[in-house]
C-alpha cells in the first residue's frame, strides 16, 4: 500500500481559451494536513473540482491515484462514495431549505427510503453542537450570515463518511474565533486519521495548521515542502514569482475635513431595532476600520446609509456638509457614496454578464455620450479600471461567473473605484483574494484615500483592520461600542469592545 | 403599380405541374380539424374531386384566422386551378381571395361565405336557419318553460350567428311571457368539458327547474346531456344540437338529446367537388340563388339543413350512409332497435 | 460568550419564524374565503349548498390533479406545457381502447397510465439528458400529443364507455364510506401527531406547546367532518374529489419524506450546489417527468370519464390552468418553492371563480374580465399580506 | 513577469474566443439553414422562391413584433401572457374607431398604438409596484382583455377597413425603394464599422483584424442585396417586413445603447445586485411593459390589416408562439439572457416550419407531430453545438 493518501499526476484541464491546469502533478500523504497555495485563478480549485469529479473523468487529462489506486471519477457521488468531501470555495447550500436538510443534502441518511425528521433534526443538532454553531436546525438557511453558512458547509461535510477532506477557502468569511475553532476540528480530524487539504489565502492559518504546502503559479506545480522549512515570505514568494515585504502599505496622509457624519442613526425593521443610535465621521483621506463581531450589525448599519436596507431610519447623515436624504442606492450614488458588499455573488455582480458590462453598471453616466453608451468608451474603462486592479481574465467579454473567486472579487471592486466616489464603504474587501493581489487592493485603497476620498474598511482579520486605517471604529449587537486612533488600538482591546467588555473606550466616540 | 405578372414565371414551374395525377389542382382550406364535421367534409370532398379528375391540396388552420391566410398564400404559390375555402372567419379573408383573384384562380367559398371581395361560388347551409330549426324543434316540444341557452365559443363568428337564428324564434315567445330563459353561458372552445361545468352549475342554481337547453353543437350537447344524466334528467329536458356527430345521434335513438340539426355532408361537399371542378376548367356555373357579401352578388348554391330527430334517423343519417345503422344503433338493445332498413 | 449572544437573538428570530410559517399558508385561504363570501352572498348562499360544494370539488378534479404534478415540475425549475394535450390524448386512447376495441376498464387504466408516464418519459428525456429546456421540449410535446389524437381519433369524437369506467368521474362514495374514511383520516392525524411528540421528546428536540399541536388537530377535524357532512347531505363524496385527496396525500407524502422528494426541491433551488451535494439532477427531473406523465393520465381518464367521451380538443389549455393553479399557490416559476397544498387551493380557487360566475349567470364576457381581476387581486392579497407578516 | 505572461495568454485566449463568440450568434443559424434546406428540397426548390420567401416574411411579421418586445420581458426576468389576447384587443378597437365610428388610418394607428402602450401600462404597475407575479397579472391580462374584445366587438367581426389601413399588412415597396433602402443600410454599415475603428484606434484600443471586420461586412451587404433582389423578384418588400426591420433596429439599438437597455439585462441578471448599482427596478419593469403594449397594438394593427378585419379570436395563443420564439433564439426564461435577433431567428424558424409543412401539404395532423419534432430538434441542434464549441 502506498502511504500517499492522494496522488494527482500531470493533471491538465483546460477551459475555452484557458489552460487552468498544466501537468500538475500533486501528493498528499496520509493522514497529514496539506496546504494548498497560490495567487487567484492559479488553479487551485479547478484542481480540487477534478478531484472530486464535478469535473468528471475524461475532461481532463492524467491520472488520479487514491491510496495507491488509480481511480476515475464520472460524478461526484462516486467521489463521495471513495471517501472524499469537499467544502466548495463557492457555498453550495439550497436557500429555501433548512439548515437540517442542507446538512443531509447528499447523506446516506437521506438516501435510504424515507426521511425521519426527528432523527434528522437531532443528527443536524449534534453536529452544529460539534463545530460551535447553536442555532435551531429547521430555520431554512437563507436567514443566516455568510459566515454562518460557512460554518454550516463545513458540517455538512464532517456528515459523510470521509477520508480525504478538502476545504476550499473554508475560512474566507469566518470570525477569528470561528477560525480557531476549525484549526480544533482539524487537528481531531487529524487525529482520527483523516487526510485533509487546505485551500486558503490567509498565510497565518496555513502555518499554524499545515504539515507541507503545495504551491500553484498559473495552473503548474512550483513546488512541495515540509511546513518546517517554510515561512510565510517565502510562500509569498513561490505564489507571486517575486519577494513581497510587507504585507500592509500603510503611509500616513493628509487628513482633511468631515467628508461624512452620521449621528443619532437608528434602523428599525419591524419593531426590531437593528441599530441603535450609531454616530461617526469619516474624514477625507481617511481610512476608518470598522471591526466587530459575526452578526455585529457592521453590514447592516452601512447597507443602510447606502438606501439598500429595508426598514425605517431615524438620524442624521450629513455629507461634505450637507444633510442628505437617502432613500435607495441611486440616491446614495449621487451622493458619491460607493459600496463593496460582502456578499458578491448575490449583491454585487450579474453573474451572467460580461466584466465589462459589470465594471460599469454602477456608472453608466461615465461611459455615455449624447444620453447612449459608447461601448468603445465603456470597454477603454473597464480595460483601464481592470487592469489596474491587476484582473486576470481571458479578455472582458466573458461572464464573471467563469472568474475564480478572486478575481470576481476584483471585479466588484472595480465596478465601484471606477465610478469616483467621495465616501468608498468597503465589506469585506478581500475576502478570498490572494496575498499579491490584496497588496495591490492595499495600494489601491491608499491611493484612493491619497486622492481624498474617504474610506470604510468592513473587516474580520483583525491585522488589516489594524494595519491599514487610521481610525478604528468597534460595533457589536448594533451599536458603535467604542473607537481607537491607529496607535492606541490592538487586538486585545478591540476583541474586548465587541465581546461588550472594556467601559472606558465606549466614552471615546465622538 | 406592380407588375404581378412576371411572379409565376420567375418563381417559376409552380403552375400546372404537368399532370402527374390530375389535370387540374385544387387547393382545399379547412377551417380546423377539431370539429368531427369537418373531416367528413374534407373526406368527400377530396373523394368526389378525385373522381372527376382533380387533385386536391388540403390544409387545415386549427380555428386561427391568420393561420389560415398564410396557408392560402401558400397553396397559391403552389400554383392551383381552383380555391375551396372553408373559412374561420367570413370577413378576415378577403385580401388573400384578392390575392387569388388578381391571378385568376377562382374562388368557391364552402359552408362560410367570404365576405367583401369576389368570390365564385357559395356552397352552403345556412347558419341562421340551423338556430332557428334548433328553436323551432325546441318550442314545438315545450311551448313554454325555462330556457336554457348554451351558446358555442365566445370567440367563434358562427357561433353568433347560430344565436342570431335561434332568437329569432325564442324571442317573440319570451316577449309573450310564455317562455323565461334562466340563464345565458357561452362554451369556450366548443368544449363540452366546458359545457357540462355550466349545465351541472345551471342545475344546481334552478334546482333542476329547467325545461330545455338551447345547444348550439352535438359537441356542446353531449356535455350538457352528462350533466342531465347526473341528474337523471337526461331525456326528460329537451336539448338541441347540430352537425350528426355519430355520439350525438346515438344519444337521440338512445332519447337523451332531442335532436340535431344534419347538415347533408355529402351533399355539400360533392356539390362543391363539382363546382370546384367546373370553376378549375374554367367553366360556367349557373344557379338560382344569389347572396350579397358586401361586395358583389355572389352565385350561391343553397343546400337544406335537415332536422334530425329519433323519428327520421333512418331515412335521413342512415339513408345518406353518414353513419350506419349499426353504429347509430350500437348501444340500443337489439329489441328496441326500429327495424333495419 | 459570543455564542451566548448570537443564541438570544436567533431565539427572538424563530418564534417569529414559526409564527410567520403558520401565516403563510394561510393567506391564501382568506383570498378563498372571500371569494366564496362574496359568491355566496351574490348567490343567495347556493354558492356553499351542499349540492354545489360536491359540483365544485368534482369540476376542480381534473385540473387539481394535473397541479400536483406540475408543482414537482415547477419546483424542479422545469415546465410542463404538454399536459392539455397529453389529458386529451390520453383521455382518447383510453376511450378507443375501450370502445373501439372493447377493453375492460381495469385494463384501459392500467395501460393508459403506462403509456402517460412514457411520454413523460420521453419529454423529460429532452430535458434531463438532452438539455432542451422544458419550454421547448413541452411545447413539442403538446403539438405532439394533440396531432397524434387527431391522427388516431380521426377527429371523432369517441363514445360512450363502459359503466366501470364512467364511474371513475361520476359516481360517490356511501355515506358511511365517507364518515369511516373522515374517521379514519382525523384519528391517523392525531396518532401521527402523539407518536411524533413522542419521539421528539425522546431525541430531545424542542417540543411545540401542546395547546398548539392538539388545537391544530382539532381545526383540521372540524374541517374534515364539516366537508364530509356537507357532501353527504347530497350525494355523498365524489370519485373524483376522492381520487384527487389521495392523490395529494400520496404526492405530499413524496414531496416531504422521500429523499427524491427533497432532491427535487434542492434542484429547482439551486442545482449548481444540488449537484456538487452529489444529488443526480438528470435521474430526478426525468422521474419526475414521468410522475406528470402518469398523473396526466390519470386526469385524462377522470374527465374522459366526466364526459362519458372522448373529444378532439379535450384538456385545451388546461397545462394554463395548471400551471396558474400553482402560482396562485405560491409555487414560484424560478424554481425550488412551492407546496402542492397551496396548488390545490390555487385550483379551488380558480373552480370557484368559474363556478361561482356561471352560477350568477354573468354574461360572458364579464365573466372573463371579472375572472382575470379576481386572479390578480386574489394573488394581490395573498402576497402582501405575506409581506406583511414577514 | 507575472503580468508579461498573462499578456501573452490573453492574446492567445482572445482569439479562440472571439471565434467562439461569433460561433454562438450563429449556430441557430445553422439550425435555420438545414430546416430551409429539407423544405426546398421537399418542394422542389419552391420553398426558397422569391413568391414563397417574401411570403415567409409576411407570415412571420405579427409574431416577430411581439418576440422583439418578449425578449425585453423576459430578459427582465419576467413572461408576458396577454399579448394573444391584446393583439387582438387593440386590433379590435382599431378597426371599430375605423369601421364604426370613421376614423381615418392615421388617428386610429397613433390612438391604438397608446391605448396599447396604457393595457402594458396596467399589467407592469402590478408587477412592478403591487409585486404580483407576471405570470398572474398577464394572466389576469388575457382573460380581461379577451373579454373586453368580446364584449366590445359583441362577437361579431369588423370588417372591412380602408385602403390605407390595408396597406399596411398587405402591401409592398416599389422596386427601387427597396434598392435604395438596402443601400442605405450598407453604407451606414459600412460608416459606422469605418467610424468605429476610427474610434477604437484613438481610444487606443485594440483593433479587430480589418480582414475580420471588413469580411463581415461584405457577408451582410450581400445577403441584404441577395434578400432584397429575391423580393423584388417578387412585388418588392413587404410593409410588414419592413416594420419587423424597423422595430428591431430600433429595439437593438435600445437594448444595447441605452441605459434602460442595460437595466433590464442586470435587473433580470440579478436584481438585488441591480438595485445596489442604483437602479430603479420598478420603473425600469414598467417601462418595459409598456413598451410591450405599444408593440402588441402594431403587431394588432399589423394583423388586423392583414386579414382585413377584427375578429373575435384574433391573436389567440400568439403568447406561446412569441415566447417559443424567444426560447429558440436561446432567451433564457430565468432572465438576463437574449437577444432579439436570437428571438427574430427563433420566429423565423417557426413561421418556416409552417410555411414548409403547408408547401408540402402534409396531413394535419403530421403537421402537428412534425412541427414539434423539429422544434425540439432545432432547438437541440442549436444547444448541442454551443456547447461543442464551448
Ligand atoms: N467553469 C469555468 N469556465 C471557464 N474558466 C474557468 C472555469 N472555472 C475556472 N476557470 C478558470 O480557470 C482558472 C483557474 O481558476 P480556479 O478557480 O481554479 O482558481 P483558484 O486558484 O481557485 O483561484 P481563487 O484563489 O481566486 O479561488 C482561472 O483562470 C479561471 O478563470
Ligand atoms: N435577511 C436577513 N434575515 C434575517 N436575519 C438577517 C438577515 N440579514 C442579516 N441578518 C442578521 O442580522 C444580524 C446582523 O448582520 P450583519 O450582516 O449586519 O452583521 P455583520 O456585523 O456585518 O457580520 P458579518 O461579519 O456576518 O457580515 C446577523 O445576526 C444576521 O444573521
Ligand atoms: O357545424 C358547426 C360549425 O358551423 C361552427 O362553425 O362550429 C361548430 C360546428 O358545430
Ligand atoms: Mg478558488
Ligand atoms: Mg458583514
Amino acid at each position: 500500500m502506498s502511504d500517499y493518501a492522494l496522488q494527482m499526476k500531470e493533471i491538465t484541464k483546460e477551459f475555452p481559451g484557458v489552460r487552468a491546469l498544466d501537468n500538475v502533478t500533486f501528493s498528499v500523504h496520509k493522514g497529514e494536513i496539506h496546504a494548498l497555495c497560490g495567487e487567484n485563478g492559479a488553479g487551485k480549485s479547478t484542481l480540487m473540482k477534478v478531484l472530486s469529479g464535478v469535473h468528471p473523468y475524461g475532461s481532463y487529462s492524467g491520472d488520479i491515484y487514491v491510496d495507491g489506486d488509480r481511480v476515475a471519477f464520472h460524478s461526484i457521488k462516486e467521489s463521495q462514495e471513495a471517501g472524499i468531501s469537499i467544502i466548495y470555495q463557492e457555498l453550495a447550500l439550497i436557500e429555501e431549505m433548512s439548515v437540517a436538510e442542507n446538512l443531509f443534502l447528499s447523506h446516506d441518511f437521506m438516501k435510504k427510503g424515507l426521511i425521519d425528521y426527528n432523527q434528522l433534526y437531532a443528527e443536524a443538532q449534534k453536529w452544529l453542537g460539534y463545530i460551535g454553531l447553536n442555532i435551531d436546525p429547521r430555520i431554512p438557511i437563507s436567514k443566516l450570515s455568510v459566515g454562518k453558512q460557512q460554518l454550516v458547509e463545513i458540517a455538512k461535510s464532517l456528515t459523510k463518511h470521509i477520508d480525504i477532506l478538502i476545504l476550499d477557502e473554508p475560512t474566507a468569511s469566518l470570525t477569528e474565533s470561528d477560525v480557531e475553532l476549525l484549526m480544533d476540528i482539524l487537528r481531531d480530524l487529524k487525529s482520527k486519521g483523516v487526510t485533509c487539504i487546505y485551500i486558503s489565502h490567509k498565510l497565518g492559518e496555513v502555518m499554524e495548521i499545515a504539515d507541507s504546502v503545495t504551491v500553484l503559479r498559473d495552473g503548474q506545480t512550483v513546488s512541495t515542502d515540509p511546513i518546517d522549512e517554510l515561512t510565510e515570505e517565502k510562500i509569498v514568494t513561490k505564489m507571486v514569482g517575486r519577494e513581497l515585504t510587507h504585507l500592509f502599505p500603510y503611509e500616513p496622509r493628509n487628513i482633511g475635513e468631515n467628508i461624512l457624519e452620521v449621528k443619532n442613526y437608528t434602523v428599525t425593521d419591524r419593531d426590531k431595532t437593528v441599530i441603535n443610535d450609531a454616530a461617526f465621521t469619516l474624514k477625507k483621506g481617511e481610512i476608518l476600520g470598522i471591526s466587530g463581531l459575526i452578526g455585529a450589525g457592521r453590514t447592516e448599519l452601512f447597507t443602510s446609509l447606502f438606501g439598500g436596507l429595508e426598514g425605517k431610519k431615524e438620524g442624521t447623515v450629513l455629507i461634505d456638509g450637507k444633510e442628505v436624504n437617502i432613500k435607495r442606492p441611486a440616491d446614495a450614488i449621487e451622493a458619491g457614496i460607493a459600496y463593496v458588499s460582502e456578499d458578491r455573488k448575490r449583491f454585487g455582480l450579474v453573474m451572467g454578464m460580461d466584466i465589462q458590462k459589470n465594471t460599469t453598471l454602477a456608472a453608466l453616466n461615465k461611459v455615455m455620450k449624447n444620453q447612449l453608451i459608447d461601448s468603445n468608451l465603456e470597454l477603454k474603462k473597464a480595460e483601464e479600471i481592470t487592469k489596474r486592479m491587476k484582473l486576470k481574465a481571458p479578455n472582458l467579454e466573458v461572464a464573471v461567473e467563469q472568474l475564480s473567486g478572486g478575481n470576481q472579487q476584483k471585479v466588484v471592486l472595480s465596478k465601484w473605484i471606477l465610478n469616483e466616489p467621495k465616501v468608498l464603504i468597503l465589506d469585506e474587501p478581500t475576502r478570498g483574494i490572494d496575498v499579491g493581489a490584496k497588496f495591490e487592493i492595499y495600494k489601491i485603497i491608499n491611493e484612493l484615500a491619497e486622492e481624498g476620498v474617504g474610506i470604510v474598511l468592513i473587516s474580520s482579520e483583525l491585522p488589516e483592520v489594524l494595519g491599514m486605517s487610521d481610525r478604528i471604529l468597534v460595533m457589536s449587537e448594533g451599536q458603535v461600542a467604542g473607537e481607537y486612533p491607529r496607535h492606541e488600538a490592538s487586538q486585545e482591546k478591540i476583541m474586548s469592545l465587541a465581546t461588550g467588555g472594556n467601559e472606558d473606550a465606549k466614552s471615546n466616540v465622538y | 403599380g406592380q407588375d404581378v405578372a412576371n411572379d409565376d414565371s420567375d418563381s417559376g414551374d409552380s403552375n400546372n405541374d404537368g399532370g402527374d395525377s390530375g389535370e387540374y389542382t385544387i387547393g382545399l382550406s379547412v377551417s380546423d380539424l377539431q370539429l368531427e364535421r369537418w373531416q367528413h367534409d374534407r373526406d368527400i370532398f377530396t373523394e368526389q374531386a378525385e373522381e372527376l379528375g382533380a387533385e386536391v391540396l388540403v390544409q387545415s388552420a386549427n380555428g386561427d384566422s391568420a393561420k389560415q391566410l398564410s396557408q392560402i398564400e401558400n397553396m397559391l404559390s403552389q400554383g392551383i386551378d381552383a380555391l375551396v375555402i372553408i373559412a374561420v372567419n367570413s370577413d378576415s379573408l378577403s385580401s388573400v381571395v384578392d390575392k387569388a383573384q388578381e391571378q385568376g384562380i377562382p374562388v368557391l367559398a364552402y359552408d362560410r361565405l367570404i365576405n367583401n371581395t369576389t368570390i365564385d361560388a357559395y356552397v352552403s347551409f345556412d347558419n341562421e336557419r340551423v338556430g332557428e330549426m334548433q328553436a323551432e324543434y325546441l318550442t314545438e316540444k315545450v311551448p313554454s318553460g325555462k330556457y336554457f341557452l348554451l351558446g358555442g365559443a365566445p370567440t367563434d363568428n358562427n357561433a353568433q350567428m347560430f344565436r342570431d337564428g335561434q332568437m329569432n324564434i325564442i324571442q317573440p315567445l319570451v316577449d309573450s311571457g310564455d317562455i323565461e330563459i334562466i340563464g345565458d353561458q357561452w362554451a369556450e372552445g366548443w368544449q363540452s368539458s366546458e359545457a357540462l361545468n355550466i349545465i351541472e352549475n345551471a342545475l344546481t342554481a334552478n334546482d333542476n327547474d329547467i325545461d330545455a337547453i338551447v345547444a348550439s353543437n352535438d359537441s356542446t350537447a353531449g356535455g350538457a346531456i352528462q350533466a342531465l344524466e347526473a341528474q337523471g334528467l337526461a331525456g326528460e329536458v329537451a336539448i338541441s344540437g347540430q352537425d350528426a356527430d355519430l355520439a350525438g345521434v346515438q344519444r337521440i335513438v338512445e332519447g337523451t338529446q332531442s335532436m340535431t340539426v344534419y347538415k347533408p355532408i355529402k351533399d355539400i361537399a360533392t356539390k362543391s367537388a363539382e363546382v370546384a371542378v367546373q370553376l378549375a376548367k374554367g367553366e360556367e356555373i349557373s344557379t338560382d340563388d344569389t347572396v350579397n357579401n358586401g361586395s358583389m352578388d355572389v352565385p350561391f348554391i343553397k343546400l337544406d339543413p335537415i332536422m334530425v330527430d329519433k323519428e327520421n334517423v333512418i331515412d335521413t343519417i342512415i339513408a345518406d350512409g353518414f353513419h350506419s345503422y349499426d353504429e347509430v344503433y350500437e348501444n340500443v338493445p337489439e329489441g328496441e332497435r326500429p327495424p333495419r332498413p | 460568550m459570543q455564542n451566548q449572544t448570537s443564541t438570544n437573538i436567533q431565539d427572538v428570530k424563530e418564534k417569529k419564524i414559526s409564527f410567520k410559517f403558520d401565516l403563510q399558508a394561510y393567506t391564501l385561504a382568506i383570498a378563498l374565503v372571500l371569494i366564496a363570501a362574496i359568491f355566496t352572498f351574490f348567490t343567495d348562499g347556493e354558492f356553499l349548498s351542499s349540492r354545489n360544494l360536491s359540483n365544485l370539488f368534482t369540476q376542480m378534479s381534473v385540473i387539481a390533479v394535473l397541479a400536483i404534478g406540475m408543482t414537482l415540475v415547477i419546483v424542479a425549475g422545469h415546465i410542463d406545457l404538454s399536459v392539455g394535450s397529453l389529458v386529451g390524448l390520453t383521455g382518447g386512447i383510453a376511450a378507443i381502447l375501450q370502445v373501439w376495441y372493447g377493453w375492460n376498464t381495469i385494463s384501459v387504466f392500467v395501460v393508459t397510465i403506462i403509456i402517460g408516464a412514457i411520454f413523460g418519459l420521453w419529454q423529460g428525456w429532452w430535458v434531463a439528458y438532452r438539455g432542451v429546456p422544458a419550454f421547448i421540449a413541452t411545447l413539442g410535446g403538446m403539438l405532439i400529443f394533440r396531432g397524434m389524437l387527431i391522427g388516431i381519433s380521426q377527429g371523432q369524437t369517441v363514445a360512450p364507455l363502459e359503466g366501470g369506467f364512467r364511474q371513475l368521474g361520476n359516481s360517490y362514495l356511501p355515506y358511511s364510506i365517507g364518515y369511516i374514511l373522515a374517521i379514519i383520516g382525523i384519528i391517523s392525524l392525531l396518532y401521527y401527531t402523539i407518536r411524533n411528540r413522542q419521539k421528539r421528546s425522546k431525541l430531545g428536540l424542542e417540543l411545540t406547546s401542546g395547546v398548539m399541536d392538539y388545537g391544530k388537530i382539532t381545526i383540521y377535524s372540524l374541517f374534515i367532518m364539516v366537508i364530509v357532512y356537507m357532501l353527504n347531505r347530497y350525494l355523498g363524496i365524489p370519485v373524483p374529489m376522492l381520487i384527487v385527496v389521495a392523490l395529494a396525500g400520496i404526492f405530499i407524502f413524496i414531496s416531504s419524506k422521500t429523499s427524491f422528494g427533497r432532491s427535487v426541491y434542492a434542484i429547482g433551488g439551486n442545482e449548481e450546489a444540488a449537484a456538487l451535494s452529489g444529488i443526480n439532477i438528470k435521474r430526478n427531473v426525468l422521474t419526475v417527468f414521468i410522475l406528470m406523465g402518469a398523473l396526466t393520465a390519470i386526469a385524462g381518464l377522470v374527465l374522459t370519464s366526466r364526459l362519458n367521451a372522448a373529444t378532439v380538443n379535450a384538456g385545451d389549455m388546461y397545462e394554463l390552468d395548471a400551471i396558474a393553479a400553482c402560482v396562485i399557490g405560491g409555487t414560484s416559476l424560478m424554481g425550488g418553492k412551492g407546496k402542492i397544498v397551496g396548488s390545490l387551493i390555487g385550483a379551488l380557487i380558480m373552480a370557484s371563480i368559474d363556478n361561482g360566475m356561471s352560477m350568477m349567470n354573468i354574461e360572458t364576457f364579464w365573466q372573463f374580465i371579472v375572472k382575470g381581476l379576481i386572479l390578480i387581486l386574489a394573488v394581490w392579497v395573498d402576497i402582501s399580506s405575506k409581506r406583511r407578516a414577514a
